[in-house]
């Protein structure tokens, strides 16, 4: 028999059907059902395969504790593998697959594989595929068969349609769990007034109280209840809202599926939403979860948890079997046995304990159920699904001490008590302590005011005592907030049948063997990672004793329910063998999140172009339409190129690179950083920062700087214009612009704090232009009003206020590529203006844009450094700029540069390679000695190369050991990689006009 | 996620800082010239387990460079003040 | 003086956009460059050196670090200890004469922020999903401000009214903060203006 | 001591696996060792075996305060590599990269050993030159290293993000096909089992409270289960280095921080290298379970604590989707973290300290797993010869003074940013 709906009862609506599937089998399912509910209602027993052996697997839980019942989910971009049935509400059009089975989950082929479970024990991978043979070809051929059998679900490798948002959110209290003990917190919280949130996993609140009848006296309660919730502005109720992660300083990450109910999203609506809750306080009351019970057999369909086979009938109005038998060692399963005898099903109850008190076992009796004290379940049989079990007296061991009955059944429920869910307590402060009263691990007392925990999950027992914990958690909150509780009378507690918890006389048995202590077949402790009893006892008699080594040896715990049902199990067993506690033994630690979380939730919009912040420059529109092919350069986009037609980069280049040594050339330089440094102590500042000196440097006048790290290795250079005596404005490269003003504002507010100096950007304030060529001048002169430009009126490293078309404009003169060349400054929202009017009075003068890579070009030509030479690792000595470091002054750098290794003599330094080949070098090439082998580190390195449109031959820049002593011998430039070995001569690095006369001119 | 208690700016989550490691180490005056005490200001720390005095930057605020005690171990943090008012 | 480009002019398309709902759009988008902003920065006794430049623009003092002060056109932020900023077109009124001070820094950067505004029914619930802040009323009530990052950029921003949040944010990052902002408005429908 | 092999498994199995013998013993402390090393992890476990086997030191005892592996080498993301540049760096992590190779071998423990390869992806012209220098170098010193372009690696990692929204564009990558990856708890087993093989004895659940010092020189340690005395001491504590040198006086060039990983629910085989992203700091392989193990970078401040927050979470999933568009949907499983010893180069330590009787082994920053056995391997030799093995003779703590970094990304002395 299978489970089948029944005619009344649960919370669903049966006036409409829904169409829902199951590899393709269309299942009976109304709205209120999970899909695991309509599975069940529907006769699909084997819902899943085992993840090592290939079993039949069905539906055991009835919330995210679920092991088995992981499916595909949707077709197409929406595919999504590793699916919990049991938490996903169903809707219509909705499909699901079986997964990791083939041709079929109720066929499958592999699994004949569980016949070699023998050898597939505990730590059997460690043991094997060694080999005889050296290398690791022998494991990898192994492993590349493993590797397709394993995993679960499958991905597809399509691109997610979906959006996703993240919101901020700030509360009082948040309270996690919905539940009875979760309702009263809020409800006390929220009339005192505080600014509650209330999140819960499930799609409708009430927590355990849905797995009550319909109608019992709970309903009227949770109805109470969330009626004055919902009056209460001050409080938000988050359902289908996963709070997975506790974090520091009272952060809590929740997950809300806005839109997972849907077929697909709808109104633009995210998919789902990432809750960042900044919390006063919180309370957690996040329930329990049922243990189940070891024995034979344990993981055939038709085996369940009590709870949950109390869920499916009251909740969902499914009945999982006509006959059933509970295996129990507590209290609990007695009103789960009274419902189902009431639902109409064929009930025996097997208790652990020898007898039963009067007032659970009579009215039990008079039910209809069979009781069978004394007595566990010690072999489920069947062969794919449960046909009967057998049953065994046991002692309070778990262990048989008399002969077996077989009890024909359908389904198994098992109760071994109750795993307070603790996770997310845990996840901030680590280890749970262990309750031996309900023999199970609880919040240990840390006198931390912000986490307050209530009900089942502190082991509170009964209804009312879940709600009094809520309530007093709620208060204790309320005080730490500085709130009073205004009125806690929260509806009382209605009377619920056997309404009794699990830990009073729980008798702690975790698994059911015959009298030497063996199973009678496969038991399984952890039955997603198919990690069985016997596992745990070789990993014991191995010595992998300690939790963490139990967990990783046998990988009990670590599949995607995170052992929500099997960690306890698989500890008391361990602690069992080491004749320990279960303290004694240990536990693990819980890590987030509770329960898994779709990558693209935390990524928010943050994908795609958004994947970090884009920086444009202001003319960045007309670069594009002037059909620039772009480049990133770090936060930036920058034009690379304007290619001509159908050119190519390198002939783009070289076209750009000539064109502004024939001609003249602009190219857009606004990502330089630029550092507004004023102050009365701002040429100190300079001073203490450059290598070079500032104190005499005048109004109108600007200067090129290095600066150093702390530690003496060169770290920007840029140059810095006097705008007046107390004003400065430096700067930066692009790639060094925030660090090198975080670092100023460093310095100035923690050593330096007398010095009177602000240093602020000003990088988007302006916009730059950097206009080079023979007929810079002649153009700029052309074009602007109220400065002259001329070579005696603005020598090189000066710079003079103007206007172009009535726009204020700062032009500095100083060269990067070597030409007569000037930086035009202007205000960010006029750049395109003065952009334009420069073309504009640039056409007889042939003006043309030029890009990055032909900026590149020039400034090698001229041997200046750039990101490549200035690589973290190299001094001024290295890089040529000695020469700019003053020996009058300290400077940051001044006194580490000065370090033995630093200062070798025999250091790479910076020098010029011509290439004499029909091919340039590429750059990181190494350089070997004419003749050496080209073997080991080499003695330097290619940083920069280009053709050389001035020179009419491909020229590098490299680093080289005693490079300028070198001068004019020739070298291997070895690239291994491309198998290019070239020849290469070295040279002085300032390949092109040496003099500076162009740039003087 | 650490809630660093701005003087300026009030509690803000760490996104809008940067961090800037030991507060407790002194940078020498410019004119020192005794590598060690360099050495030790740039590359020696007590790396302590427990409270921790150090350097953030709300780079993304007040831009002012700030001074706050945090341990180590447990995350929690402490007084935070601005690195120009700390002694 | 040419009108000021705006950094959006390729980006922003006039129109309803996102979801949309029978109240409309929970959300408008639009944008302004600044009239003005000014930088006044100083060192101990900063408060006092201010005084006389702010007293031109009709401001007692140099404000607190939470709440805006608005004179005229001009509103003022207390950015840092030792910082001010003030927007408006009079803004610039202050260059002359705190310049003059040797005790102060002033600086023009009415180019280097775009304002960006976002107003609405849902403006607090976008923001919520933009900036780790708490935006609701009681606690950034009407007049306050807050620097902190959207999408990892330092902005400012500035609660006009209850349903109106005025963002300050760097020219060169403005494009795709707006698109960034566009995406997060969409599932409140949102309006997008024309340029002022 | 049973030999591991099908067969015993074989063999094991018609017995119904009754009959395996613990991996390692576990022995109550003698009073006096020859070496004792303190950390039981990988690099602590894999010293005494290379003591034992390679210089005939036997009487040692490994002190570990918790589990063996229990530290990083638990808690790292399991990559095997030899890609580094600087002398110094590049021939130690190809020692332990031909270590790697023949590991399960040596130790008779299947580590899963898997050079499936990784590609260090460029985003800009730039990346690509400074790949390119990097892998010559690997080249040159006879380490296996392929630059391929875009269409290359398009061609072999299909479902990367090569669209026009792509952020950061794919511009090519720098392979080593023999890098991948290993089973990081075996490597702790492994190493404990070969060495206890050898007489080491293997003590856990015994904290080192103090040194025991004899006239300037330390002569042994204080440890929760009493004196043990020793000829020499040497510390293989990753992310605990600071904690015990302060003990013995030594302030090191090294911040603690906590470096977080990820892994998401199993999956059936879609990522088979290693991949590092270029744009972010970002990696991703798929274990043979079918997890994808992700890493990314620091939470950024000095941490001890072993967990990491929200926001390097946020950040590295979005490295994950920019890398991989299709993940989007898949679920991150778990995410926890490792302390890290940061130094403030990037490089690590396997040296003699300035206190007699008192070597160490720490600073690893993130690239303390794949150096296990060559910092066990030279870290034995430092401590039986009293002088450095060539491979780590720039693993010194004065390297600093002379201005020797070893400093792989040009940052600086900036711990959290290597």
């Amino acid at each position: 028999m299978a489970g089948q709906r029944l005619k009344q009862g649960g919370r669903i609506d049966r006036r409409k059907t829904l169409n829902v599937r199951f590899d393709g089998r269309k299942l009976q399912a109304h709205p209120g059902d999970t899909l695991a509910s309509a599975l069940i209602a529907s006769g699909e027993m084997i819902v899943a395969r085992g993840f090592k052996y290939h079993r039949a697997r069905g539906v055991y839980a009835a919330g995210s504790e679920d092991p088995n019942a992981l499916v595909h989910l949707r077709t197409g971009a929406r595919h999504e593998p590793n699916a919990r049935a049991t938490t996903t509400q169903v809707f219509d059009g909705l499909e699901s697959f079986a997964q990791n089975s083939w041709p079929d989950v109720r066929f499958d082929a592999s699994a004949g594989i569980g016949l070699l479970s023998p050898f597939l024990s505990a730590g059997f991978y460690y043991k094997t595929f060694i080999g005889p043979f050296k290398g690791t070809r022998y494991w990898m051929f192994c492993e590349s068969f493993i590797r397709k059998a394993a995993g679960m679900g499958r991905a597809v490798k399509i691109n997610d349609p979906d959006n996703y948002d993240k919101l901020n959110a700030f509360c009082d209290l948040l309270v996690v769990g919905g539940g009875a003990s979760g309702l009263s917190a809020a409800l006390t919280a929220g009339r005192a007034g505080a600014d509650v949130i209330l999140v819960d996993q499930d799609f409708e609140p009430g927590g355990s109280l849905l797995s009550q009848p319909v109608g019992e006296a709970s309903d009227d309660w949770l109805e109470d209840v969330l009626l004055e919730l919902k009056s209460l502005t001050n409080v938000r109720i988050l359902t289908r809202t996963t709070a997975f992660g506790a974090y520091d300083e009272d952060v809590y990450g929740l997950i809300e599926n806005v839109s997972d109910h849907l077929l697909a999203p709808e109104n633009d609506q995210p998919r789902q939403r990432y809750w960042l809750v900044r919390s006063k306080q919180a309370v957690l009351a996040t329930g329990a979860i049922e243990r189940p019970l070891v024995f034979a057999n344990n993981d055939l369909p038709g085996v369940m948890l009590a709870g949950a086979v109390q869920t499916y009938v009251n909740r969902f109005g499914v009945l999982p079997g006509q006959r059933i038998v509970l295996s129990s060692n507590n209290n609990s399963a007695a009103q789960v046995a009274l419902h189902l005898a009431r639902a109409g099903a064929d009930v025996t109850l097997c208790d652990a304990r020898p007898t039963l008190p009067a007032e659970l076992s009579d009215p039990l009796l008079a039910a209809g159920v069979t009781l069978l004290t004394g007595k566990l379940v010690i072999k489920a049989i069947g062969r794919r699904k449960v046909n009967a079990a057998l049953i065994v007296p046991v002692d309070a061991a778990g262990r048989a001490t008399g002969a077996a009955q077989k009890v024909t059944c359908d389904v198994i429920g098992l109760s071994g008590g109750w795993s307070p869910v603790v996770h997310l307590w845990s996840q901030r402060f680590k280890k749970p302590v262990f309750d031996d009263n309900s023999g199970s691990f609880i919040p240990a007392e840390l006198g931390r005011e912000t986490v307050k925990c209530a009900g089942r999950m502190v082991a509170a027992q009964t209804l009312a005592d879940r709600i009094a914990s809520g309530v007093t958690a709620a208060q204790a909150a309320l005080a730490d907030l500085s709130l009073d509780a205004v009125d806690t009378s929260v509806p009382a507690a209605p009377a619920l049948p056997f309404d009794t918890g699990w830990a009073d006389d729980i008798l702690p048995v975790w698994s059911v063997t015959d009298a030497k202590g063996k199973t009678l077949g496969k038991a399984f402790v952890d039955i997603q990672h198919d990690v069985k009893l016997t596992d745990i006892d070789q990993a014991h008699r191995e010595g992998y004793v300690s939790v963490e080594h139990l967990k990783r040896y046998t990988t009990s715990g670590m599949a995607t329910d995170q052992g929500k049902t099997s960690n306890i199990i698989a500890l008391a067993r361990m602690a069992e063998l080491s004749g320990k506690t279960i303290p004694q033994t240990g536990t693990t630690t819980f890590r987030p999140p509770y329960t898994p979380v779709a990558i693209g939730a935390l990524v928010g919009h943050e994908h795609g172009l958004h994947f970090t912040a884009t920086r444009y420059s202001p003319i960045h529109d007309w670069h594009l339409a002037q059909g620039a092919k772009m480049t990133e350069a770090g936060a930036w986009m920058r034009p690379w190129y304007y290619p001509d037609g159908s050119e190519t980069l390198s002939e783009a280049y070289r076209r750009e690179a000539a064109h502004v040594r024939q001609h003249v050339g602009i190219v857009d330089v606004s990502t330089l950083g630029k550092i507004a440094v004023q102050g009365p102590d701002a040429a100190e500042f300079l001073n203490r920062v450059y290598i070079n000196g500032w104190k005499s440097l005048k109004s109108g006048r600007l200067r090129y700087g290095v600066m150093l790290r702390e530690d003496g290795y060169v770290m920007d250079d840029g140059a810095t214009a006097c705008l007046g005596e107390n004003d400065y404005f430096m700067s930066t490269t692009t790639a060094n612009a925030a660090r090198v003003l975080a670092f100023a504002e460093h310095l100035l507010q923690t050593a330096w704090k007398d010095m009177k100096v602000h240093v602020t950007t000003v990088t988007d304030q302006w916009a730059a232009f950097a206009v080079a060529g023979p007929k810079a001048r002649d153009l700029l002169q052309s074009v602007v009003s109220g400065a002259d430009l001329s070579r005696e009126a603005m020598p090189n490293n000066h710079f003079v206020n103007a206007v172009i078309n009535g726009i204020p404009v700062r032009i500095h003169r100083m060269s990067y590529s070597g030409e007569l060349a000037y930086e035009v400054y202007v205000a960010s929202g006029y750049a395109q203006q003065v952009w334009n009017a420069l073309h504009a009075a640039g056409t007889p003068f042939n003006l043309k844009p030029y890009g990055t890579e032909a900026m590149g070009a020039l400034r090698i030509e001229k041997g200046h450094v750039a990101g490549p030479e200035i690589e973290g690792r190299t001094t001024l000595n290295d890089l040529g700029l000695n020469g700019f470091a003053s020996s009058k002054k300290p400077f940051v750098g001044s006194v580490l540069r000065g370090r033995e290794v630093l200062t070798e003599a025999s250091r790479p330094t910076l020098v010029g390679l011509e290439l004499g080949s029909a091919q340039g070098a590429k750059s990181g090439s190494l350089i070997y000695a004419k003749g050496v082998a080209a073997k080991g580190h080499g003695e330097g390195w290619v940083s920069s190369t280009t053709w050389s449109p001035a020179l009419g031959k491909y020229i590098a820049l490299a680093l080289v050991q005693s490079g300028k002593s070198r001068t004019g011998e020739e070298v291997q430039v070895v690239n291994h990689l491309e198998n290019q070995t070239l020849s290469a001569k070295i040279v002085s690095s300032h390949f092109y006009d040496p003099a500076g006369e162009r740039q003087n001119a | 996620m650490l809630r660093i208690n701005c003087p300026v700016c009030g509690t803000r989550d760490e996104t809008e800082f940067t961090y800037g490691g030991d507060a407790t180490v002194v940078r020498p005056a410019m004119d020192e010239t005794r590598a060690q005490l360099w050495l030790d200001y740039v590359f020696n720390r007590d790396n302590p387990r427990g409270p921790h005095t150090e350097y953030w930057h709300h780079v993304q605020g007040c831009r002012q460079w700030l001074v706050m005690e945090r341990n180590t171990l447990t995350h929690e943090v402490g007084e935070c003040h601005l690195a120009k008012e700390a002694c | 003086m040419p009108d000021i480009q705006s950094p959006l002019a390729a980006v922003r398309t006039p129109g309803r956009f996102g979801a949309s709902f029978d109240a409309g759009p929970g959300i408008t988008l639009s944008d302004a460059p600044l009239s003005g902003l000014v930088q006044i920065a100083g060192w101990d006794g900063f408060e006092t050196a201010v005084k006389p430049a702010l007293k031109t623009l009709g401001f007692s003092d140099a404000g607190d670090f939470c709440c805006s002060r608005q004179s005229g056109d001009a509103t003022l932020f207390r950015t840092a200890p030792d910082r001010v900023l003030i927007t408006g077109a009079s803004a610039g009124d202050v260059l002359e004469i705190a310049g003059a001070n040797a005790e102060l820094a002033v600086l023009d950067l009415s180019h280097a922020r775009l304002q960006i505004n976002v107003e609405g029914r849902n403006a607090e619930g976008l923001m919520a999903q933009l900036a780790p802040i708490d935006f609701r009323l009681n606690a950034m009530p009407i007049g306050s401000f807050v620097q902190t990052g959207i999408h990892h950029i330092g902005v400012l921003i500035h609660r006009t009214s209850a349903t109106r949040f005025e963002l300050m944010v760097p020219v060169t990052f403005a494009r795709g903060l707006w698109q960034f902002i566009g995406l997060n408005a969409a599932p409140f429908g949102y309006d997008v203006l024309e340029a002022a | 001591m049973s030999h591991y092999s099908a067969l015993s498994v074989f063999l094991n199995a018609l017995k119904g696996n009754q009959n395996w013998q613990r991996a390692w013993r576990d022995p109550a402390p003698k009073p006096k060792y020859d070496v004792v090393i303190v950390g039981g992890g990988g690099h602590g476990l894999a010293t005494a075996y290379y003591l034992a086997k390679e210089h005939g030191i036997r009487n040692i005892a490994v002190i570990e305060k918790g589990w063996l592996g229990g530290g990083n080498t638990g808690r790292n993301t399991t990559i095997v590599r030899s890609n580094y540049m600087m002398p110094g760096n590049t021939m130690f992590y190809e020692r332990s990269m031909k270590l790697w190779e023949n590991l399960s071998q040596d130790l008779n423990y299947n580590v899963m050993i898997s050079q499936r390869g990784q590609y260090n992806l460029c985003h800009s012209p730039a990346q690509m030159d400074a790949a390119r220098r990097r892998g010559n170098i690997m080249r040159a010193n006879g380490i296996d290293a392929d630059l391929f372009d875009r269409a290359e690696v398009k061609r072999r990692l299909p479902y990367l993000d090569y669209s026009a929204t792509a952020r950061f564009p794919i511009h090519g990558a720098i392979f080593q096909s023999r890098a991948g990856t290993a089973r990081h708890d075996a490597v702790a087993w492994g190493y404990a089992r070969g060495a206890d093989r050898l007489g080491v004895d293997i003590i856990q659940q015994c904290e080192v409270t103090g040194y025991i010092w004899d006239k300037g020189k330390i002569t042994g340690v204080q440890t929760t289960k009493g004196e043990i005395r020793a000829g020499k001491v040497g510390l293989a504590v990753a992310g605990h280095t600071g904690h015990l040198a302060d003990m013995a006086g030594l302030r090191l060039p090294i911040e603690t921080h906590a470096l977080q990983a990820y892994v998401t629910e199993p999956l059936k085989p879609m990522v088979d290298p290693v991949i590092s992203f270029g744009a972010a700091h970002f990696y991703i392989s798929q274990s043979d379970k079918g997890g994808l193990v992700l890493g990314g970078d620091l939470d950024g401040y000095n941490s001890y604590a072993q967990r990491g927050g929200l926001p390097i979470v946020e950040h590295t999933l979005a490295s994950a989707k920019a890398l991989m568009p299709s993940l989007s949907r898949l679920k991150l499983l778990r995410h926890w973290a490792g302390v890290m010893d940061m130094s403030m180069d990037g490089s690590p330590f396997i040296t003699k300290t300035s206190v007699d009787g008192l070597y160490l082994n720490g600073g690893w920053c993130y690239g303390g797993f794949k150096a296990t056995p060559a910092a066990g391997w030279c870290f034995a030799w430092t401590i039986a010869k009293d002088e450095p093995h060539p491979d780590n003779a720039e693993f010194t703590l004065n390297r600093f003074e002379r201005g020797y970094q070893i400093d792989e990304k040009g940052v600086g002395p900036k711990p959290n940013a290597h």
